[in-house]
């Protein structure tokens, strides 16, 4: 039988690979990426608490994960159409070319 | 015996088989599942193939006929071997792969479409009892195992390292995206009338239970078809989206920009060839199979139709002419008329394709959700007529505001 | 069960490390839809199958396809580059990272008690319960989720459709 | 109506389907090797020679190798030698004379140049081989055919040339 710590160790080894992705690479999508892969771990959390809480019926954690998926594909659809947007003026995905705020 | 017990009900064929395979293997519980397993997908993984080589075979002698030819008649009485010949040809045929492509996507794209397309036809429920996975969930299941096929059309363009894959690729996850819109929305009257995502309820939901379990065979004959979603106003407009839609979700013409062959040669198609050019075939008319018996599940009573009750039979729900024999009749009759429209209607254009789906049917499966909502709460003598007029207005005002935005009618001079 | 965790869990952290460290940005976005792909396995094993099924819809179907949209649009499409792919300050990133890793996160986990088995073994909520409990003390969330997803297609389409740039501005 | 135009299009394919089997009209198909011949006087693929006596096919072929079709031919499939007699002197009739059938692209040039009505267009159709090239090589023995065999594929052509030819012979003959 898997324990509740078993998916908690596994979703923070998950969450520090998308610290790691966002504070280490220069993409912006790759950037976009990680913080997917952190609000993941984080959804995984919620239904692993869920799971084994005294009292699974009240559902919090399975709605709480709902939400935050809509949030997340929210953000990625946000995120994701900045980073067109910032493409389309420095004619680069780097993030460490836009630091600039002036044309 | 076993065979007289097998026989007793056709229906329940494959749960009887089951019964009695448990009752052998009683000792071993791990046999036990390993039966159910079987049980359950073996069918699946045989019937199916063998659906897709008739198929084929059905598309090309009615292509034929449409268009007054003979079609395939030399593999065969009838040309009915003429699946195994193609079969055998595409094994022997040499695989290429572009120099430039990338391998290992190249390789797994078409095995990574024929997963979501055979995993999706665990949720319907073939007949009663007859369902290999009677998820809680069915539909929404079947729409996001559905959703990973745009998945390995995005890998086989992409890998290809070809512009018309790409463009290919590209076009068909712009168009399977579009049109999984209104495919969801026009479910969404069926669960909402049904109350559940359950494909076994749906399909429950459409039988008239006491006329069926009473004794008269009329009122058990009307009884499996009377409450089909179709016969309702919000079920046939839903039908009709689910089944347009559901023609551009696959790639069939008239929607078939993505591998439209006078445009971009075959497009994410284009560098495949042998095995996983079948594979890829394959694919696609098991997903054309899957939605054409989701349709079927979820508006035209799934295996309920025309039936009486055996008279030798004790259950109360078993029926004549197995459930599955109704299934596989209305799932067939969907893609006789896939074939039907393929010989019939030209390619849409690009911005045709998405103006399509975003301006009119989008609108329509919205409203059509209103009025569900309506027929719910009104008697039917109302809601019926009712519902007809309102959505009938509503298809007539789309069309007329649509047509506004298409221009002057063409005329073809040298046509 | 065990198998299956482990599986999972070993085809997840693959995911996720090929997904920050590749450098054709194509392949790290399939990498990436493995990874979302055994997260939803994972929530199978946990009994939210409910959670499982949007899981996909939502991350497969939806941000998944999006992610390859915008790579396409902003990228070579090979995207095999030599360029640098980590930025200047990589090494503290990695030192970032692993110290919450080590000093935070799993401290905490190996030193907390924490239940061992779940109280209800067979417990699955059905869509039904999902459905009344969004629409009972969850009411207030739904609309604003609503709202969020309404204004977020609205300022994705805003944002990314201002096709000037800067050297098209006329200059006053 | 929205749609009407659609419902029109399914009814037609929808007739067609069904009057295929019922109309033998409408099936247009000829199958092939049973089907019968299908060819017409108007078929034409690749070249063949002339000749008039049957006896003796190979001296009495009309051709003189005078090269012009070899030089006039687009994609030089044809290849002709002339013939000398035992002083070594050249005589009007080729020694050689064949044609690389899977080069020839039956363009009738040939036909169209040669001044003495020595070549034509055949309309033979069944030219499969199992090498692919002694079998495609024709060579004049091959494609040596009579006039009769002429007036048999292409009747109304080869009266019209048999026409000229005696009005040519008139026209030498009192001189």
């Amino acid at each position: 039988m898997v324990t509740l710590q078993q998916y908690l160790i596994l979703s923070a080894v998950l969450f520090s690979i998308g610290l790691l992705g966002a504070l280490t690479r220069r993409h912006a999508i790759i950037v976009l990426v990680s913080i997917e892969i952190m609000l993941n771990a984080a959804n995984l959390n919620f239904i692993a608490f869920w799971r084994f809480a005294p009292h699974p019926g009240n559902l919090h954690g399975v709605l709480f994960t709902l939400f935050s998926i809509a949030v997340a594909a929210a953000e990625a659809a946000v995120g994701l159409a900045l980073v067109i947007a910032v493409y389309r003026f420095n004619k680069s995905p780097d993030l460490e070319k836009m630091n600039s705020l002036h044309e | 015996m076993i065979l007289n017990t097998l026989l007793d009900n056709p229906d329940q064929i494959l749960v009887n088989l089951f019964h009695q395979g448990a009752a052998l293997l009683q000792a071993c519980p791990a046999l036990v599942i390993a039966l159910g397993i079987l049980l359950s997908t073996v069918p699946l993984v045989a019937i199916f193939p063998a659906c897709f080589a008739i198929t084929t075979w059905l598309e090309r002698k009615g292509l034929a006929r449409i268009q007054n030819r003979i079609g395939p008649n030399r593999a065969g009485w009838f040309g009915l071997l003429q699946p195994m010949a193609d079969g055998i040809k595409m094994l022997l045929k040499e695989d290429i792969v572009p120099q430039t492509s990338d391998r290992l996507a190249h390789f797994l794209a078409p095995v990574l479409l024929l997963i979501p397309a055979f995993t999706v036809l665990s949720v319907l429920p073939f007949s009663r009892n007859m369902i290999p996975a009677a998820a809680d969930t069915g539909v929404i299941l079947f729409f996001a195992l559905g959703s990973i096929s745009t998945l390995p059309v995005f890998m086989a363009g992409w890998s290809s390292h070809n512009k018309y894959s790409l463009l290919g690729g590209m076009r068909a996850i712009a168009q399977m995206v579009s049109y999984e819109i209104p495919l969801v929305l026009s479910t969404v009257t069926v669960v909402m009338l049904t109350g559940s995502l359950n494909t076994v309820k749906i399909v429950e939901f459409q039988q008239v239970t006491h006329w069926i379990e009473g004794s008269n065979p009329a009122l058990q004959i009307l009884g499996q078809v009377l409450k089909w979603n179709v016969f309702t106003p919000w079920g046939f407009t839903g039908f009709l989206i689910f089944f347009i839609s559901s023609l551009a979700e696959i790639n069939r013409c008239p929607f078939d920009l993505p591998e439209a062959d006078s445009e971009i040669v075959a497009g994410h198609l284009t560098e495949y060839s042998g095995f996983k050019y079948a594979l890829f075939f394959m694919g696609e008319y098991v997903s054309a199979f899957a939605i054409s018996g989701l349709a079927v599940t979820l508006f035209l009573g799934g295996w309920s139709g025309p039936n009486i009750r055996p008279w030798w039979s004790e259950d109360p729900r078993a029926l004549l002419i197995p459930g599955f024999v109704w299934f596989f009749l209305k799932m067939f009759a969907l893609i006789l008329i896939m074939i039907w429209i393929r010989g019939t209607l030209p390619r849409l254009r690009v911005d045709h394709l998405m103006a399509f789906a975003w301006k009119f049917l989008m609108p329509l499966a919205l409203i059509n959700i209103f009025i569900a909502g309506a027929y719910y709460y009104l008697p039917h003598w109302i809601g019926w007529p009712a519902g007809l007029i309102v959505i009938y207005a509503c298809y007539e005002g789309l069309g007329r505001i649509n047509r506004r935005h298409l221009g002057p009618k063409r005329i073809y001079r040298y046509a | 069960m065990n198998i299956a965790f482990y599986l999972l869990s070993a085809l997840a952290v693959t995911g996720a490390l090929l997904a920050i460290r590749l450098r054709n940005l194509v392949h790290a976005t399939l990498c990436l839809m493995f990874f979302f792909i055994s997260l939803a396995g994972m929530y199978v094993l946990l009994m939210a199958e409910f959670i499982a099924a949007v899981q996909i819809l939502v991350y497969v179907g939806a941000v998944g396809i999006l992610i390859l949209f915008a790579i396409m649009l902003t990228h070579h499409i090979t995207g095999a580059t030599r360029e640098r792919i980590s930025s200047r300050g990589w090494l503290w990133g990695l030192g970032a990272a692993l110290a919450v890793l080590f000093t935070v996160l799993l401290p905490v986990l190996l030193l907390s008690v924490l239940p061992a088995a779940p109280a209800t073994p067979d417990f699955s909520p059905s869509v039904r319960n999902i459905g009344l409990s969004l629409m009972d003390p969850y009411t207030i969330t739904l609309q604003v989720m609503g709202l969020l997803l309404t204004a977020a297609l609205i300022g994705a389409v805003a944002v990314a459709s201002t096709s000037v740039r800067p050297q098209d501005k006329p200059r006053t | 109506m929205l749609g009407k135009g659609i419902i029109n299009g399914l009814t037609v394919t929808a007739w067609n389907f069904f009057g295929s089997y019922f109309s033998k009209s409408r099936l247009t198909t000829v199958q092939y090797p049973e089907g019968g011949n299908t060819v017409t006087a108007f078929s034409r693929n690749i070249p063949f020679l002339v000749f008039d006596d049957a006896n003796a096919p190979i001296d009495s072929l009309r051709c003189v190798a005078c090269k012009i079709c070899e030089k006039e031919c687009p994609p030089q499939c044809i290849y002709i030698v002339q013939d000398k007699d035992a002083n070594g002197k050249l005589i009007k009739s080729p020694k050689i004379f064949d044609i690389d059938i899977s080069v020839c692209m039956g363009c009738q040039i040939c036909v169209e140049v040669c001044p003495f009505e020595s070549i034509k267009m055949d309309s033979h159709f069944e030219l499969a081989g199992r090498d692919r090239f002694a079998d495609l090589l024709l060579h004049r023995e091959q494609l040596a055919k009579s006039n009769d065999y002429y007036h048999k594929i292409h009747p109304a052509e080869a009266r019209e040339v048999d026409d000229r030819l005696a009005a040519k012979q008139k026209k030498a003959g009192p001189a």
